[in-house]
């Protein structure tokens, strides 16, 4: 009964567990570390917290939603159906990790109030992004997304830095741009902009094939920006002079992740599967995926600098994303979710790990990892799950998602996706087996310094390491992100 | 009629003379002159009050006014009186802008008149009025409201020349009774007619063209002769009793307006009983406070560069 | 000719010239004057507009005039005090006021 | 005598508080600023109550020296004109705080900064602004016009140095002409229509000709004074020579005052006007008016010039409204208001955070404010949360009125207008970002001359804060706006 | 329920001894404990009896244990070889300074080899082959010399592209199937679009490990320069887990895949011939056992390629297949193990012994390899093939010959005169022979030959397989192998009277640099093409137009300030008007 009191304000909390602690480390002077610590780490548990209750109450087919009058006709939703919380339970766990990453990580530099002021902001705009019950709400979020990553991104004050955020607004801006005129052109046409599962648009609009087509194409055009899809994916590699944890942060929980839940949104919620497929444009999209995977793959083979070789494996590696959604039918659609989350644990593990090395032993590039295993084993045991992962080896979570897509795309008999994924696995192991040799099978430069990372720096990497082993390892438990994901696909075909 | 065309010539020609002249000078005087050519004009037409105002503010403040700033560009820009660099080869852009104010006056002009014009019925209700001078009820009853933001626009006006001058010292005066008798003598006997006539015209401005515009014009002319003659010196531009005397009217009109709002429900509607005395007071106090601005304006012309500077360094 | 299209004509002159003056003319007081002239123009038109032939004049334009010459007064002197201040001033005086490069 | 708080009261009140503050601000130097901010709150909380009783009771006319019209004057309030009040008084309320302690002379060689002019100027100012909102009378709006052109032009000069002065001699010279086209327009629709009073002439039946050419002068002068392209040209420097409290208003509200009288001419005078392809050519003025204010803001230096550029290209939104307002009349007239209240907000906001800035670190130019992120924590968030208004970013007023924009001109099927909003809303957080991106760089060696005071640091948040207080918590003010559409039947 | 009980310490053992490996406190101890790797497997073996199922619901996708009639027969051989191998390293790498962490990836990969052969489901038994594969690299690159870590590449790269294909082929069968068991696999076979491709795909795809030509490349390589237990795990145990993904993944006798059985059949029997030749002229003992490897795999796939193409034939083709898996897997770890004991001793008693389990993978009568040979044989005989098969078969078997002949006189040459390559002699030219050095090889020996003499009657009767006793099968059986005899023998007297003669030498890995020489073409090609950011470029572009414009802009609004400030204004304002009249009425 308690819990259904306070169930309509939920969502609210978890907005507001990121939100508050945010907006009083705006006005924290520098030397407030302790208070700021206990800040950041509880709002992140009592985040976790909240969506735990929810996580249950949603297992248990209760729903949750809070809502505040914006404009005539217009309301800011927060609605916690299974897929919403498949991506706040993401960003929350991952937040806590984070927090402690960068805790350790910032210690000692400057600017750290207005650092996790923007931190909490960013996810506090993810959660909300995450929440979104409408197409309204979902960009109110996603533009503030935008700007409270800025700070994070040109946090280090540097000339490149600065260049950086400049091009990472230059391009995330546009979309948004792109993205709100498409929004109010879908309500213009349809009059509504909640979401549905299994899509709106057919039923408010199917007579106006080629205007919805239009529609479609803009919102896909402003999401794919923050998705990185090729070739709107320029900010990301560029993005990377920003401190590691803001990279986790980028790559993981908050913007791609943002683009890419986004198109979820619009295949699943707004446009339907079904529907998008009808009017020719799922296809279309599964294409560009399939593009962008091969592309971003390929793009990271070339790359020396550790991050942004990790950077162009996220531009493929969220289009597995994109790509499950935009395929028709269960499976598919569940590797694709399912993958919203591996995808998250297993590259922030990899930024993690990457953090480290940077961190400890100044080690930026691929070809300074010579012996790195030795060096700090722990942090790169992690990476090598994390870059199994990735390459989609069992039993790793990687290869829960690659095998659901596989499934998924033989089962629409869309055979060339069966190459795109294998190519691609390929190409994964092509451009993470050099690193995971260089790391062990190298030894190390004479005089090299050697030693460990810190805890606060090592926890959270093994941590999500464990997580992404896990996830594959028990994916047929059912707590796992498989079995959340099959609950959505349940809800949505009535398996 | 062909009197009114001779006039209209008249005028049209002052105008196009004094606007392409070379002379400053020249011009300032034509400037006067065609405001006085305009009063009659006003005088044709039947609108007196106008053609009064005309003579006191047009032709006379504004042109002295004129004439002043003259005088400081003298001292101080000399460069800029020679500066009138006027090209005829440049005039086809102006001529063109003329052209199109011309059409749009003739499509007006040969546009039908009102269906139901408003004086009949203004004419009607003007016994109800505060004055029986039509165009004074207009005024300061029917569109006091107007008349009240009109005095904030001279405050503002006087206001934005203080704030253009601060820092300036208290001009010397131009001259002393000394060394000039002939003005201190011409002093002697106009300053007082013209006060009496002020008072008159204000007096008289509720039943006969007249009132505290055109007395107030008369004040400052006043005031302004015996500035020039040294008989007064000016004020402090920021001493207490100038200022206080050059808000009066805003402060009083405003008050009234509240006060009206409060007592009668509705803004400046006078009392039944009276409303002619308010409108006297008011118009009393205004006559006042306008002469001061006029003159003021009159005076508060910039003061030299040097002296400005000097002060700012 | 009768005389409402006299007065208006004479109006009608008088804006325009005015006008092309203002435009016309660098001259800070020359443009000064021209709106003045203008301001007379609008005047004329004012009162001479609406009325017919034979009729007396309307005394609301009368008044609105009579707003007008003030404001005009006013308007005048602060632009006067302008160019005036304006020519004491050598370009960037006063500068220092307002920032320190 | 009547009840102090009937509306009938409040109405004309609130143009006549500041009219007696400005004549007691006037007539004593050394009182001036108790005065100010003494009517400063009386002017805000007639305001309010004014918006309350309009909004519990619709809206209000009052009719001077009971005559109405059109033998006399009326004012009249309606759900825009109390937003405007109100809106006004939260700006005023601020800029009058901020002014207390932004003349005060820090400098060794500052002596008198002005300040004793500026309130009672400031004061007129106000009190023209109420007047706009509430008259309904074309020959009340040009004395009010005066009223507002005059004092304005002095606060530009105010600072005293050359490019001041000349901008405020230009200023004053252009819109005086404006003015007289202005009252030719009045003069016109006078022997036309045989009335003043806006709605009356609008049944008053006015040959189709003579009231085109009335309507053209009278929006041609105001185009002037509202600084719409290509007319825009005195905006920049006079806005960015004023001393802060002074750009603030003038750059939030006055340029607006014009802009709300051209939208009554062509709603409420000669609503068939909307038909005529007039409406698309303001329409395109103002597309063109976003673009190149947009762009010239992005290629400034100093950071009040490019505030000042941007009011250019924030103006030309406003104008969009002419061609959308037929086709989707709630959505576009909605927009157009909240667009232009959140943006007064935010300009004024931006502006005030920019003066404090320039005061706290002697220079206003881009690359010498790098660090101020560091240095002016509130100020720069202040001017942060404005800027992102300016691009429509959410929660923003500026996002609902760009929201709205876009859905009219979507759903009227008028993509190109779209396109524009689009593109102007992205230079918009270009020329932002331009000011932003300074204050994270890492910063100079360069001390704060002047730690500003709370006086200088607070309005500016405060407005900046209300601007996404207009952005979340819009519905009532929408429903106002919505309630008081103009009714364009021809 | 001690069976269950077994089945699960079976596949736990291995894991629990790799992870404790993990911690470096255990570690000391789990080296010695790890040659129990495979013991409980072992035991499960010979006690398990088939259709012993198992099921772990949370793990993974559900795993399911158990074992099978073929499942067994792998699960007997895998546990046997591994047992052996792994005891054999202990002395074999005491002197061998990363003898510690050769243990740690024998032990992964044990698990995999081992846990494969135990599940009961496709995606267990993918999950189980890649940590076996992966875990191998370790063994391959041991002793990081540069021929090891070439192996080393070319190994990996292999193993990702089989990887992949095999990823496909799961993709193909998961889709349709019911559930993951084997048992669903037909089934889902049945409903296929293409079954074709998708038996074609996984044939490829464990092909890699199975050592099947063109993609067997990686062998001749690993072979050498790994330790040699490892080689003889890659050579027995492991390319055995190739020949079971095929049996379990492609239901042979379910339907008839001709493409699939067409490619099988050809590649094998090239394979058979080309890897013979190939190999006798190598001069690295342990190529030539790869070579040898590949070549007898050759004959698993021709036997495994005929199952597919003629239903029919599979159940007896299956069982051959499993025969010869088995026996070839005892028989070629046995000649691997062979070599560190001959370089402790080399007295013709021991090249003698050494030499045995050579002919029995030649077959030679009344062997398993014969018996092998015979099935295969008796199998395709059913057919009318467009070549000879039974004929280029026993061609084939006078290869085996020639190359065990090879293998016994390289054997014996003194390690001097051994070409050196990259296998690991811990540096010295001679060992003291150990128990733990040589009772696994004499183990093992023992097991081939004795199986190989046994097997045949065992088996005979399950799949009413023609005994090997049969004369016309020990006639078809002998001569292959003496006329092999002799041409060795005659090689070795050509040589001892023609010294001068060198034999050419093949390169180890054959074709390897022509695909090498491929592979950087592509590469050079495609790196540019992957450079090409259109996104990015876009972004540039702007950039480009704003240094390019922006002064242009500013000029421009300068010079309308100018004109502004004069006339032009006044016009503009005019000009501005009469649009809007014009506009207006």
């Amino acid at each position: 009964m308690n819990l259904i009191m306070a169930s309509s304000w939920l969502p609210l909390l978890v907005l507001l567990s990121s939100l508050v602690p945010g907006l009083i480390i705006v006005f924290l002077e520098e030397e407030r570390v302790q208070l700021r610590t206990a800040l950041n780490i509880t709002g992140a548990v009592a985040k976790i917290v909240f969506v735990a209750l929810m996580l249950y109450g949603v297992t248990h087919g209760h729903t949750y939603a809070w809502s505040l009058p914006v404009m005539p006709g217009l309301r800011l939703n927060l609605v916690a159906d299974p897929l919403a919380l498949l991506f706040v339970a993401l960003s929350a766990a991952l937040w806590l990790v984070t927090t402690i990453y960068a805790i350790g990580y910032l210690e000692g530099s400057p600017n750290r109030s207005r650092f996790f002021a923007f931190f909490s902001l960013c996810v506090t705009a993810t959660a909300g992004i995450a929440l979104a019950g409408d197409l309204f709400t979902f960009i109110v979020f996603y533009e503030a997304l935008t700007w409270a990553t800025y700070p994070l991104v040109v946090h280090r004050g540097t000339p490149a830095s600065v260049r950086a955020g400049r091009t990472y607004l230059a391009y995330t801006i546009t979309g948004g741009t792109v993205l709100l005129v498409g929004i109010v052109w879908l309500y213009a046409l349809t009059g509504t902009v909640t979401f549905v599962d299994g899509g709106f648009v057919e039923a408010a609009a199917g007579g106006a094939v080629t205007e919805t087509r239009i529609i479609f194409g803009v919102l896909i055009a402003g999401l794919a920006v923050k998705a990185a899809i090729v070739p709107l994916h320029g900010w990301l590699p560029v993005a990377m002079v920003a401190p590691a944890p803001v990279s986790a942060l980028l790559h993981a929980v908050a913007v791609v992740k943002a683009g890419a839940f986004g198109i979820v949104r619009i295949l699943y919620s707004v446009y339907g599967v079904e529907y998008a497929t009808l009017i020719g444009a799922a296809q279309v999209l599964a294409v560009a995926a399939g593009i962008t995977i091969i592309y971003g793959s390929l793009r990271a083979l070339a790359q020396d600098d550790l991050k942004k070789r990790l950077a162009y494996s996220t531009v493929s590696q969220v289009s597995y994303i994109t790509l499950g959604v935009a395929i028709v039918g269960p499976v598919a659609t569940l590797g694709g979710l399912v993958h919203l989350m591996h995808q998250g644990i297993m590259k922030i593990t990899l930024f993690f790990c990457a953090g480290n090395l940077a961190e400890v032993h100044g080690v930026k590039k691929v070809s300074e990892l010579a012996g790195a295993g030795r060096r700090m084993p722990f942090t790169m045991a992690a990476f090598t799950i994390a870059a199994f992962g990735m390459i989609g080896l069992p039993p790793t979570a990687g290869f829960i998602s690659k095998l659901y897509l596989g499934i998924g795309a033989v089962q629409a008999e869309h055979t060339w996706i069966v190459g795109v994924l294998v190519v691609s696995s390929m190409l994964n192991a092509a451009y993470f087996l050099p690193i995971v040799y260089r790391a062990w099978f190298e030894d190390a430069p004479t005089g090299a310094t050697m030693g460990e990372a810190p805890w606060k720096l090592l926890v959270p990497a093994a941590i999500t390491a464990a997580l992404s082993l896990g996830a594959g390892l028990f994916a047929a438990m059912p707590v796992s992100p498989l079995e959340l994901a099959r609950l959505i696909i349940q809800r949505r075909y009535g398996l | 009629m062909a009197f009114d065309v001779a006039l209209c010539v008249l005028v049209a020609g002052l105008a196009l003379r004094l606007l392409t002249t070379r002379d400053l000078f020249e011009a300032v005087i034509l400037f006067v002159s065609f405001g006085l050519a305009l009063a009659l004009v006003w005088v044709r037409i039947g609108a007196v009050d106008v053609a009064l105002a005309e003579v006191a503010l047009g032709a006379g403040v504004t042109g002295a006014l004129l004439v002043n700033a003259r005088r400081r560009l003298e001292q101080k820009a000399p460069e800029w009186l020679e500066a009138a660099h006027y090209r005829p080869a440049a005039a086809v852009l102006p001529a063109l802008c003329g052209a199109f104010a011309g059409v749009a006056g003739l499509v007006a002009l040969t546009a039908p008149r009102a269906v139901q014009p408003l004086a009949p019925r203004i004419l009607e209700r003007v016994p109800d009025a505060a004055a029986t001078n039509p165009v004074t009820a207009v005024l300061l009853d029917f569109r006091a409201y107007d008349t009240l933001l009109e005095i904030g626009v001279l405050v503002a006006g006087i206001t934005a020349v203080w704030a253009l001058e601060r820092g300036r010292p208290a001009v010397p005066p131009a001259a002393t009774a000394e060394d000039e008798p002939v003005l201190a003598e011409l002093v002697r006997w106009i300053v007082p007619l013209t006060v009496m006539t002020a008072i008159y015209l204000t007096w008289l401005g509720a039943y006969e063209p007249g009132g505290a515009f055109q007395a107030g014009a008369l004040l400052a002319g006043a005031g302004v002769l015996m500035l020039a003659s040294g008989f007064l010196r000016p004020y402090a531009p920021h001493s207490p009793v100038l200022r206080t005397v050059v808000a009066a009217g805003l402060f009083v009109f405003a008050a009234a307006a509240l006060a009206t709002v409060f007592a009668e429900g509705a803004l400046l509607r006078y009392p039944a009983a009276g409303g002619y005395v308010w409108v006297l007071a008011i118009e009393a106090v205004l006559t006042v406070s306008i002469a001061a601005i006029l003159a003021e304006f009159f005076v508060d012309v910039p003061s030299a560069p040097q002296q400005a500077s000097g002060e700012q360094r | 000719m009768s005389d409402d299209v006299v007065f208006p004509l004479l109006g009608v002159f008088l804006f325009g010239v005015g006008f092309a003056a203002f435009v016309g003319r660098r001259h800070l007081l020359w443009k000064i004057i021209a709106v003045n002239v203008m301001a007379s123009g609008v005047s004329v038109l004012l009162l001479t507009l609406p009325r017919r032939a034979g009729e007396g004049v309307d005394p609301v334009p009368q008044a609105m005039v009579l707003t007008g010459i003030v404001v005009m007064v006013a308007a005048t002197a602060l632009a006067l005090a302008l160019a005036v201040r304006l020519a004491g001033l050598s370009p960037g005086d006063g500068r220092h006021r307002h920032t320190r490069e | 005598m009547s009840d102090i708080l009937s509306p009938d009261v409040l109405l004309p009140a609130v143009v006549l508080v500041p009219l007696l503050g400005a004549a007691v601000a006037v007539a004593s130097a050394r009182a001036a600023a108790a005065t100010a901010v003494i009517t400063a709150l009386l002017t805000a909380a007639i305001a309010v109550l004014l918006g309350r009783a309009v909004v519990a009771g619709g809206a209000v006319t009052h009719a001077a020296g009971a005559w109405g019209a059109p033998l006399g004057i009326e004012m009249h309030a309606d759900g825009v004109a109390v937003l405007l009040l109100v809106v006004t008084a939260a700006i005023g309320i601020c800029i009058t705080v901020y002014a207390t302690s932004y003349f005060r002379p820090i400098f060794e060689d500052e002596e008198d900064r002005g300040v004793r002019f500026f309130w009672p100027l400031w004061l007129l100012i106000w009190a023209a602004l109420n007047a706009i909102f509430v008259a309904t009378d074309l020959f009340n709006l040009y004395v009010c016009l005066e009223l507002l052109t005059l004092p304005a032009v002095a606060m530009v000069a105010l600072d005293g140095d050359r490019e001041a002065v000349a901008a405020a001699t230009r200023y004053l010279l252009l819109s005086i002409a404006g003015s007289l086209l202005f009252l030719l327009g009045v003069a016109i629709v006078y022997s036309g229509s045989g009335t003043l009073a806006l709605a009356a002439i609008r049944e008053s039946g006015m040959d189709a000709r003579a009231a085109a050419t009335a309507l053209t002068l009278m929006t041609t002068g105001l185009a002037v004074k509202a600084a719409l392209v290509p007319l825009h040209v005195w905006l920049p420097p006079a806005h960015a020579g004023a001393p802060a409290p002074g750009s603030a208003v003038l750059s939030g509200l006055v340029v607006k005052a014009a802009f709300i009288i051209v939208l009554r001419l062509w709603t409420e005078a000669f609503p068939g006007s909307l038909l005529a392809p007039g409406a698309d050519l303001l329409g395109v003025l103002g597309a063109i008016a976003v673009l190149w204010g947009s762009l010239l803001a992005l290629r400034q230096q100093r950071v009040k010039l490019v505030i000042a550029y941007s009011t250019v290209a924030q103006v030309g939104y406003l104008f969009l409204v002419f061609p959308l307002l037929l086709e989707a009349p709630g959505p576009a007239w909605s927009g157009t208001m909240y667009h232009l209240l959140s943006h007064a907000l935010a300009k004024a906001a931006l502006f005030l955070a920019a003066g404090a800035m320039l005061r706290a670190m002697g220079s206003d130019r881009l690359d010498d404010i790098a660090g101020v992120g560091q240095k002016l924590p509130m100020t720069f968030a202040a001017f942060g949360i404005a800027g992102l208004n300016l691009a429509g970013m959410p929660p923003s007023g500026g996002f609902i009125g760009k929201w709205l924009l876009l859905t009219a001109a979507l759903s009227s099927g008028q993509w190109w207008w779209a396109v524009v909003i689009a593109i102007g809303s992205l230079l918009a957080a270009a020329y932002v970002l331009l000011v932003l991106r300074a204050a994270f760089l890492q910063p100079r060696a360069r001390p704060l001359r002047h730690q500003p005071p709370w006086q200088l640091t607070a309005p500016a948040l405060a407005l900046a804060l209300l601007s996404v207080v207009l952005g979340v918590w819009a519905e009532p003010p929408l429903l106002l706006l919505g309630a008081t559409a103009p009714d364009l039947a021809p | 329920m001690t069976a269950a009980l077994l089945l699960a310490t079976a596949i736990a053992w291995p894991v629990v001894l790799t992870a404790a490996f993990m911690v470096r406190r255990l570690r000391a101890a789990v080296v010695v404990l790890a040659p129990t790797l495979a013991l409980p497997a072992l035991a499960l073996g010979f006690a398990g009896e088939p259709a012993l199922e198992l099921q772990v619901p949370g793990l993974f996708t559900s795993m399911r244990l158990g074992v099978d009639g073929i499942g067994r027969a792998f699960l007997l051989l895998t546990a046997l070889l591994w047992t052996c191998a792994v005891w054999h390293t202990a002395s074999y790498m005491r002197a061998d300074p990363r003898r510690r962490a050769f243990t740690g990836f024998l032990l992964a990969t044990g698990t995999g080899n081992i846990g494969l052969t135990l599940v009961q489901d496709t995606l267990s038994f993918y999950l189980f082959f890649a940590l076996m594969t992966f875990a191998a690299y370790g063994l391959v690159v041991h002793t990081r010399t540069a021929d090891a870590l070439r192996a080393g590449r070319v190994y990996i790269v292999m193993a990702v592209l089989g990887e992949a294909l095999i990823l496909a082929g799961l993709f193909g069968i998961t889709a349709l199937a019911t559930d993951a068991t084997f048992a669903a696999v037909p089934d889902a076979f049945a409903v296929m679009t293409r079954p074709g491709l998708v038996a074609t795909v996984l044939l490829l795809g464990f092909g890699v490990k199975a050592g099947l030509v063109p993609l067997h490349l990686w062998l001749p390589l690993a072979h050498p320069v790994a330790p040699t237990p490892a080689s003889a795990l890659l050579s027995g145990a492991m390319i055995k887990a190739g020949v079971l993904g095929w049996l379990r993944f492609v239901p042979a006798g379910e339907m008839s895949f001709s493409a699939a059985g067409i490619t099988a059949m050809t590649l094998g029997i090239t394979a058979t011939l080309a890897a013979a030749v190939a190999g006798t002229l190598q001069r690295d003992v342990k190529t030539v056992l790869a070579y040898s490897s590949i070549s007898q795999m050759g004959f698993v796939a021709t036997g495994f390629g005929a199952a597919l193409l003629v239903p029919t034939a599979a159940p007896l083709m299956v069982l051959a297949v499993a025969v010869y898996a088995v026996h070839h897997a005892l028989a070629k770890a046995a000649l691997f193990l062979a070599i560190p004991v001959a370089e402790g001793s080399r007295r013709p008693l021991m090249l003698v012994t050494a030499a045995l389990p050579g002919l029995v993978l030649a077959g030679a009568p009344f062997t398993s390899g014969a018996m092998a040979k015979a099935a295969l044989k008796s199998a395709l005989g059913g057919e009318t093939w467009p070549v000879p098969v039974d004929l280029l078969l026993s061609v084939a078997a006078v290869g085996t010959t020639l190359l065990i002949a090879r293998y016994v006189s390289l054997l014996a040459l003194a390690p001097a005169r051994i070409p050196a390559t990259g296998s690991n002699r811990g540096g010295q030219s001679s060992r003291e022979l150990t128990v733990g050095l040589v009772a696994p090889w004499a183990l093992l020996v023992a097991l081939s030959v004795v199986g190989a003499l046994w097997l045949p009657w065992v088996l005979a009767p399950l799949g009413e397989l023609p005994l090997a006793t049969q004369p016309a099968y020990v006639a078809g059986a002998l001569w292959p192998v003496a006329l092999g005899v002799v041409l060795a023998g005659g090689a070795l007297l050509l040589r001892r009277r023609y010294p001068a003669w060198t034999v050419p030498s093949v390169p180890a890995g054959d074709v390897l640099a022509v695909v090498e020489r491929a592979a950087r073409t592509l590469h050079s090609v495609g790196a540019p093409l992957a450079r090409i950011a259109p996104g990015h470029a876009a972004a540039r572009g702007w950039y480009w137009l704003e240094a390019r414009t922006g002064a242009g802009l500013d000029r421009a609004a300068a010079a309308y300030d100018r004109a502004a400030a004069g006339p032009a204004l006044g016009a503009i304002m005019v000009i501005l008007a009469v649009l809007l009249f014009l506009a207006l009425r």
